[in-house]
């Protein structure tokens, strides 16, 4: 696939961007970037958010075409127009979001773009030979027949890789593939990649979990603002450090300082159990109770029942047995709207799903999920003039970079879309918060300002209910901590005395019998 | 609403301009093609647009169109797609004028018959659109479907009640069947106009009204709010408090009855009677005249107008020699350019707010503001 | 917990569809179903119900529909609503009807598919290129075809032997086949009116008997466009413009090429869906599709964006189309077949837990019932609902699994998809 | 007479006078739904416009209505001819009776007419109608007589009072000849649903239902659905029944003509014309003109000879109706 490294002398790097510049409407994404990636390392890229990492990898992908600047891979230059043009030169990309089509077999995601043929006709049987074949030598595990809808995200993330491999990439870009993996499984991928290093593949890793960039990466390069700022190899360099070139300010740590726990039960949840549209039983008798100033973390790998719990107790999806108590109030069967009323707060997990109307402006979106309440209605009119004031106020004390509150809120990077949801879900002093992976996709310093809100809001006697993928900020950030897996609640843990890798063990039901 | 800026302004007048130039040259092209003057066509027009009863009759059926658009609107505003407002005013103009010409209505003020007659539209149009929405929220059906094929059922229904065995009856002579003709005190009066025998129809405050009412409860009202959130995303509202299902339902019933006003205006202000003559496919009309005005209450009155005009200037093409059939084009390109028109603009737009959000990040500057 | 490695939370994810039914379970419906309509055949003497010329008639009927259901289903498999077929169906009409006079009904169906070409590249224009939203363009599509169609028409027909401002002149009919022999054999036993064996027999001779080359050339289609979309990388590519346009673009699928085919190819069914009906009907009319592209568009979604589904849907309507236009009797006896399906659907929704809807259902069903024994005909004005009333019935109490593709609708734009 | 076809039925009624007035005389004519090429009721229309354009050399104008349009968009179709110095209008269908009676009050010194409707009354306006279920009457005798199984079709349209009046007296004529026959009765489309009209696959299905039920003539009151009817009777081996015109002789349905028995012809081509001529002779009489058997208005075709053995049967008939001592009904 890729052409013979020249022979003799030192080899040709694996890709060599140059003087990469990349321009959208108002935004400068690259500008003159410039990285070598040596053949058969493991390359890091890291940067905040919006930095420009998934451009420049896109571009490096041919999925856009850079303005200025030149690519050259193996030493030889070339020019993309199309991911067609890419996967020829052998390059494979794992994207940020999945990129996947739920509805079609993992077969079909896998072989779509580079089908084996049979006459006319996709021949499935090879298809079908060469994943197996891939899956078992890398022990990914994925059965090529299933629906992809049917999969969960750890297998989502495995099919992403496999459709890399199934295309015999020599150099692999992985767009923070980490974000939603436990650590078990982050080891397991990053074993994986160091199995194809062996094979002297190349790849290129993003993350914001600078500790794991540490670990694996052979070369880390940091982008700021759209440009390189440094190029530094893991040995001479801590994550405090990293952190700061990348923002240049000091690394943020989550931490609570002293313990607000009072003993006033806000929230009491006893013997909850959901179940799922087709009869299984996703929530199985799931107790808890949340008291004021404190902060309960459940761990979990995603889709053992986090999200149902979520919904269940927002009232968007109906339980089948238990008892959910708010401030002394039953509200088992109460409506989402009731619930909101009541005074629960609530961050979703996607916040472009369940968070924001992308299409309106933002005061438009401060309304959301609020319209019953001052200041964005007065009896059934909306308070126009009310609602805006009251952005403009989040806008300020939460820090939400825009020009203006008129803008829809598409036109906002995520980091600020969350931060104009936390604030808004903050107004109105609810009593309990539910927050869903709050700070996912958020870059530190914007990390940082979550945080603190969350912190200055437990102290205001605010009960929360944090569910997060990240461990550091798990532990950091509660009082107190269960793990969730197959729809139970199934230890509970000290933050101060439990390791991430314990939590992560616990969390796969590792050393259990079930 | 955005601010309206001198620039704004003229973004939101560009595109529905170039795109009427762009319709008219299309228009003219075909014309001479097939041997046609696009000037006598012109011409033709103007003539038109300066005869007071086609003015009348263009502004009768603009209100009639604007109805139906509002109707398809209501529904359009939360991603349903309520195809059967044909079915629903036809249904309800035919069940509201048997009612509205049963003899003991005469006994009634006039006042009082005639809202009368009007709830009872709003009702059975409601009712009618109700049948589908309650398929959707319970059984899942798609709307699109149900609203087919109730179009359709309708039809039956409706012809199986014209029959003088049941609410219609005949009069000899006439090869026409209606319901009993509504005698004076159920008639709403139209408006005198000069030059024209054609008076300019009495509910034409209704549609005023309705559009008022539109315009207040989308953008005012908590309940709008809630309409708009569902339309812009399902799952969105849901989190935020809001019972689709039951949103479903209210805007579908709103759509039905504002469908069953539909008929109201011909039906008390010229018809009287609902017959074989009855005017059908207005429901359709609606779909256009919606979609061309956005689903805002000032855009559809303006497309409604504009539809009225070009339906009633089709006599004088015809009279002039002009093939009527470039009306149907001409609205069908208009639509078309009108459309690719604003989402240029649109995209003009977009570009233009990211551009801001840019600057507001601090991130215009290129290679200097980064070595800082 | 399978082959080991990164396997966690698998279990939490188990499928939710139910699985493919074997074609054995088909045949056992099929059968069933043949019973329940023999017994009422043979209970209200409605011999329609299962008769040759039902059959054909629902085929003919049939075929200009699963056209228009075919062509909705080649753009939004490729995410492009078409809600502008009705429209590319007038433009089908009208190109038979020009070229079917003078060359013949296959010149006609060629130029009839081609004239649907036009109309797909302007719908594809607009919402691929363009970005309109698609209920936009389409709508303006079924303003613009009848129109221009009529002017054309007054333009070429005006003056042709024969033809009219609004309709062309007599095209031929394409040829019929008739399975020699099988078919007269099927007569007899048809005849015969034993239970169940001369129902069969009716059946297998409407479908062997004076079959159009046209519907032979359906039949075809519509396997071959399973064929195409689900056993081949064209198909592949296709239906992945429509569930993830993003995936597709990052794989190096040219996505707005496939949707220009899509939307071209939907053009062209849907002008074909036009031809036939003009050329099965001898001529081109004005006004002749009468909304069938929109009954093919509910027939797409009643098939649940299949092939074999939206054949079942055209093939529902155009069998009870058949039996209102033909007759009465016939739909007298579909208020007992109604009544008899929809208490069989109480029993089965109350033994699976539903109760509500097992209630509405023997509700209904037992209103229909009534309905049968009380009367002795269905009002003649209300007979010609039967296929909207039935399909509507069947959509409200079969379960909804329906599952469009995932970005029908969604505006594309090359780069843009996240 | 029963041969009678277009040229002796304006043969009747020519007056034959001078043309001298004629060239001043501007008549515009405003059809209904599908207009001027419709091969039927409009068509015919439009045969008598241009029998007398072509005789006297008058200036016309021709407009059409469109679907779905209102009476006030009828209104002013007429309201622009009268305004546009046409001084004779005619306007096609009952559709047009409001829109008649609102502009013929106005406009005084205009003469109007109106084709099948009885209804709006002025001193300036002739009412031309129709006795169809006469002819109907006529042609269901000759189904009657000529069915070999007594089992014959009726096929509507649209189930309007107007093609009611067809099946009405279709289905007395059977009854009169044959008393136990069978007349089964189908209308394609309800209203507003006019479809019925263009939609020559429906009439197939529905002839073949009906022949398939043991019917061997179907007579089609369909339009341009009869197309579909004629072809499924060839098919079948079968008969039909035309409508309006003589639809043996029609080019567009010149190969399925030999399934075509008879046909009821609407003369409406001279009703037109002899409106016209009234006019154009200065005597335009005012109100209802019933064109029936006896006024030769209506008739039964005999061309292809089908029914030549029968004819005599049929005009028994047809001399009692004219004669009054049957009276045919035009409702149920
Ligand atoms: N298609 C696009 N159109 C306009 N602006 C874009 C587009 N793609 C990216 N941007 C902008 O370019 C900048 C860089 O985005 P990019 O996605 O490369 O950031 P990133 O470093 O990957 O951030 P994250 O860590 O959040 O993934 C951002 O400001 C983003 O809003
Ligand atoms: N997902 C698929 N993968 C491969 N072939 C398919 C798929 N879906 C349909 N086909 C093929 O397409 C053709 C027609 O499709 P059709 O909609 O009838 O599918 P089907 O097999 O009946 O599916 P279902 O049982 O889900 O309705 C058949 O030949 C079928 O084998
Ligand atoms: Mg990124
Ligand atoms: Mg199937």
């Amino acid at each position: 696939m890729s052409p013979e490294p020249p022979a003799g002398g030192a080899p040709a790097p694996a890709v060599q961007l140059s003087a990469i510049t990349k321009r959208f409407p108002g935004v400068v994404a690259n500008s003159d970037v410039n990285i070598t990636v040596r053949a058969g390392t493991v390359h890091a890229l890291v940067g905040e958010n919006g930095a420009g990492k998934s451009t420049l990898m896109k571009i490096l992908y041919g999925m856009q075409q850079p303005d200025e600047g030149t690519i050259a891979i193996d030493g030889a230059p070339v020019t993309f127009s199309s991911p067609a043009d890419a996967i020829r030169a052998g390059i494979g990309m794992v994207h940020q979001h999945f990129m996947l089509a739920d509805n079609l077999t993992v077969l079909e995601n896998v072989v779509l773009g580079s089908e084996p043929r049979k006459g006319v006709g996709l021949d499935f049987a090879a298809a079908r030979a060469k994943i197996t074949e891939i899956s078992t030598a890398y022990g990914l595990g994925v059965d090529p027949d299933r629906l992809v809808d049917d999969l969960g995200v750890g297998e989502r993330q495995r099919v992403e890789i496999l459709k890399v491999l199934y295309r015999g990439a020599r150099t692999l870009i992985l767009d923070e593939p980490t974000a939603v993996l436990v650590p078990q499984e982050v080891d397991e991928l990053f074993g994986n990649l160091r199995d194809l290093k062996a094979e002297g593949l190349t790849i290129l890793f993003i993350s914001h979990k600078l500790d794991e960039v540490l670990s694996v990466a052979d070369d880390i390069t940091v982008i700021r603002r759209g440009t390189t700022v440094a190029s530094v190899s893991p040995e001479g360099v801590t994550a405090r450090k990293l952190a700061e070139l990348m923002v240049g300010s000091a690394l943020p740590v989550p931490e609570l300082r002293e313990s607000t726990v009072t003993d006033e039960t806000v929230l009491s949840v006893e013997g909850l159990t959901v179940l799922s549209a087709d009869g299984r039983t996703v929530l199985d008798n799931v107790s808890f109770t949340i008291h004021a100033g404190e902060v309960l973390g459940i761990a979990g790998v995603e889709g053992n029942g986090q999200a149902e719990l979520v919904e269940a107790l927002m009232g968007i999806r109906s339980c089948s047995a238990g008892r959910i108590t708010l401030s002394g109030q039953d509200i088992t069967r109460a409506t989402t709207r009731h619930r909101r009323e009541a005074g629960i707060g609530y961050i979703p997990e996607d916040r472009h799903r369940q968070g924001l109307l992308l299409e309106a402006p933002l005061w438009e979106n401060r309304i959301l999920g609020h319209q019953t309440s001052a200041p964005n209605v007065r009896g059934p009119l909306l308070d126009r003039k009310g609602a805006k004031r009251d952005t403009e106020r989040i806008v300020d004390e939460y820090d939400v970079r825009t020009p203006g509150i008129g803008v829809n809120a598409s036109a906002l990077s995520g980091g600020n879309q969350q931060k104009l949801i936390v604030g808004r879900e903050m107004s109105g002093s609810p009593v309990l918060l539910i927050a869903s992976h709050p700070t996912r996709g958020v870059d530190v310093g914007a990390q940082a300002a979550i945080w603190e809100h969350i912190r200055r809001a437990r102290a205001e006697q605010l009960a929360v209910l944090l569910i997060s993928a990240d461990l550091d900020e798990l532990i950091g950030m509660s009082d107190t901590l269960s793990v969730i897996l197959r729809g139970r609640l199934v230890a509970d843990h000290d933050p101060a005395a439990v390791t991430p890798e314990q939590l992560g063990s616990a969390m796969t039901g590792a050393g259990r019998e079930d | 609403m955005r601010n309206l800026t001198p620039r704004s302004v003229l973004l939101g007048l560009a595109a529905p301009l170039g795109a009427l130039v762009f319709a008219a040259l299309v228009c003219g092209i075909i014309l001479a093609a097939t041997g046609n003057s696009p000037i006598d066509t012109v011409d033709a027009m103007a003539t038109a647009a300066q005869r007071p009863r086609t003015l009348v009759n263009s502004v009768n059926s603009a209100t009639v169109y604007y109805l139906a658009a509002v109707a398809v609107a209501i529904g359009f505003r939360m991603k349903l797609f309520n195809i059967g407002v044909d079915g629903q005013y036809r249904l309800a103009a035919m069940l509201s004028a048997a009612l509205a010409g049963a003899a003991f209505m005469d006994n009634l003020p006039s006042f009082l018959r005639i809202a009368l007659t009007i709830a009872v539209a709003m009702l059975v149009g409601a009712g009618w659109a109700g049948l589908a929405a309650l398929l959707k929220v319970t059984r899942g059906v798609s709307e699109v479907i149900s609203t087919i094929m109730l179009n359709a059922i309708a039809t039956y229904l409706v012809s199986y009640l014209l029959n003088p065995a049941r609410l219609a009856e005949t009069t000899a002579g006439s090869n026409n069947i209606g319901t009993a003709k509504i005698t004076e005190g159920g008639q709403v009066p139209g408006f005198e106009v000069s030059g024209s025998t054609t008076k300019v129809f009495g509910l034409i405050l209704l549609a005023a009204i309705v559009g008022v009412v539109y315009w207040f409860v989308l953008s005012r009202t908590k309940f709008g709010f809630e309409l708009k959130a569902t339309g812009l995303s399902e799952s969105a509202a849901v989190a935020s408090g809001v019972s689709v299902k039951k949103m479903v339902v209210i805007s579908m019933l709103l759509s039905g009855a504002v469908a069953g006003l539909v008929g109201m205006p011909q039906l008390l202000g010229a018809s009287y009677t609902y017959s074989l003559d009855f005017p059908p496919g207005l429901g359709f009309v609606g779909i256009a005249v919606a979609l061309l005005g956005r689903n805002n209450p000032v855009g559809m009155a303006v497309a409604a107008l504009l539809w009225g005009f070009l339906d009633n200037a089709a006599n004088a093409l015809d009279i002039s020699g002009v093939p009527r059939e470039i009306v149907l084009i001409m609205q069908g390109v208009i639509v078309l350019s009108v459309v690719v028109a604003y989402e240029l603009v649109r995209r003009y737009r977009v570009r233009a707010e990211q551009q801001a959000v840019g600057k507001a990040l601090g991130r215009t500057k290129t290679l200097e503001e980064v070595s800082a | 917990m399978t082959v080991g490695g990164l396997s966690v939370g698998i279990e939490t994810a188990p499928a939710r569809r139910g699985k493919r039914l074997s074609p054995m379970v088909y045949l056992l419906v099929a059968v069933g179903a043949l019973l329940v309509l023999s017994a009422v055949r043979a209970l209200s003497g409605a011999t329609d119900l299962t008769s040759a010329g039902t059959v054909q008639a629902a085929l003919t009927a049939a075929v200009p529909l699963a056209m228009a259901a075919l062509a909705g289903l080649w753009a939004e498999r490729a995410g492009v609503v078409n809600i502008g077929l009705e429209g590319m169906m007038v433009l089908g009409t009208f190109g038979a009807g020009y070229a079917g006079y003078q060359w013949g009904p296959w010149a006609g169906v060629v130029f009839g598919l081609f004239l649907g070409i036009i109309g797909g590249l302007l719908h594809a224009v607009a919402t691929v290129t363009f970005g309109v939203d698609h209920i936009i363009s389409g709508v303006a599509i079924n303003l613009l075809a009848p129109g221009a169609a009529l002017f054309l028409s007054k333009l070429y027909f005006a003056d042709a032997p024969g033809g009219g401002q609004k309709q062309s002149p007599r095209i031929e009919d394409a040829a019929k086949v008739t399975l020699p022999g099988f078919s007269d054999l099927m007569g007899t036993i048809e005849g015969k009116r034993w239970f169940f064996v001369s129902d069969l027999a009716g059946v297998l001779r409407g479908l062997t008997t004076e079959i159009s080359l046209l519907t032979l050339l359906a039949v075809v289609l519509i396997v071959a466009t399973g064929w195409v979309l689900w056993r081949t990388p064209f198909g592949l590519r296709l239906r992945s413009c429509g569930e993830s346009p993003a995936a597709a673009e990052s794989l190096g699928v040219n996505v707005l090429k496939y949707k220009y085919l899509a939307v071209t190819a939907s053009g062209a069914f849907a002008g074909l869906g036009g031809a036939f009906l003009a050329v099965s009907s001898g001529q081109y009319r004005d006004g002749q599709t009468g909304g069938r592209g929109f009954i093919g568009l509910a027939a797409m979604i009643f098939g649940n964006w299949r092939p074999g589904g939206l054949a079942t849907g055209a093939g529902l309507f155009g069998y009870t189309d058949a039996m209102a236009l033909r007759g009465s009797n016939a739909v007298h006896a579909l208020l007992l077949l109604l009544g008899i399906a929809l208490v069989v659907v109480a029993v089965i929704q109350y033994r699976s837990g539903h109760n509500v809807l097992s209630g509405v259902a023997a509700a209904i069903g037992v209103l229909f019932g009534w309905w049968y024994f009380a009367s002795s005909e269905v009002p003649p004005e209300l007979v010609g609902a039967a296929p909207y009333v039935v399909t509507l019935l069947v959509l409200g109490l079969a379960s909804q699994r329906l599952r469009p593709p995932k970005f029908v609708g969604e505006p594309y734009r090359k780069g843009h998809a996240v | 007479a029963c041969g009678s076809k277009n040229d002796t039925g304006s043969g009747g009624t020519t007056t034959g006078g001078s043309s001298a007035a004629a060239s001043s005389l501007k008549i515009g004519l405003a059809y209904d739904i599908g207009g001027r090429g419709d091969q039927s009721f409009n068509d015919s229309a439009a045969r008598g416009l241009d029998k007398a354009k072509s005789e006297f050399g008058i200036d016309i104008k021709e407009l059409e209505a469109a679907a779905g349009e209102t009476d006030a968009q009828k209104e002013d179709r007429l309201r622009q001819l009268a305004e546009g110095g046409y001084t004779t209008i005619i306007a096609v269908g009952f559709a047009y009776e409001t829109a008649i009676e609102k502009t013929a009050k106005d406009f005084p010194e205009v003469k109007f007419a109106i084709i099948d409707s009885a209804g709006p009354a002025a001193d300036n306006v002739a009412n031309l109608t129709f006795a169809e279920q006469e002819g109907s009457f006529l042609v269901g005798v000759a189904a009657a007589l000529k069915s070999k199984t007594g089992n014959v079709g009726f096929i509507g349209g649209v189930n309007v009072p107007l093609i009611q009046k067809f099946e009405v007296g279709f289905t007395a004529g059977v009854k009169a000849a044959k008393a136990d026959a069978t007349v089964q009765v189908k209308y394609l489309t309800q209203p507003p649903d006019f479809t019925g009209f263009n939609d020559p696959a429906k009439g197939e299905t529905a002839a073949k239902g009906m022949f398939d039920a043991g019917a061997d003539i179907v007579y089609a009151a369909a339009g341009g659905s009869g197309n579909g009817v004629f072809k499924t009777a060839k098919a079948n081996g079968k008969f039909g029944i035309g409508v309006d015109s003589d639809q043996y002789n029609l080019p567009a349905l010149a190969d399925v003509k030999d399934v075509i028995i008879t046909s009821m012809i609407k003369e409406v081509d001279v009703a037109v014309y002899d409106f016209i001529t009234s006019v154009k002779d200065g005597k335009f009489a005012k109100g209802e003109k019933v064109y029936d058997l006896k006024a030769g208005g209506i008739d039964y075709a005999t061309s292809g000879g089908k029914i030549d053995d029968i004819k005599t049967k049929i005009d028994e008939y047809k001399t009692k109706i004219t004669s009054g001592e049957i009276k045919v009904p035009s409702t149920k």
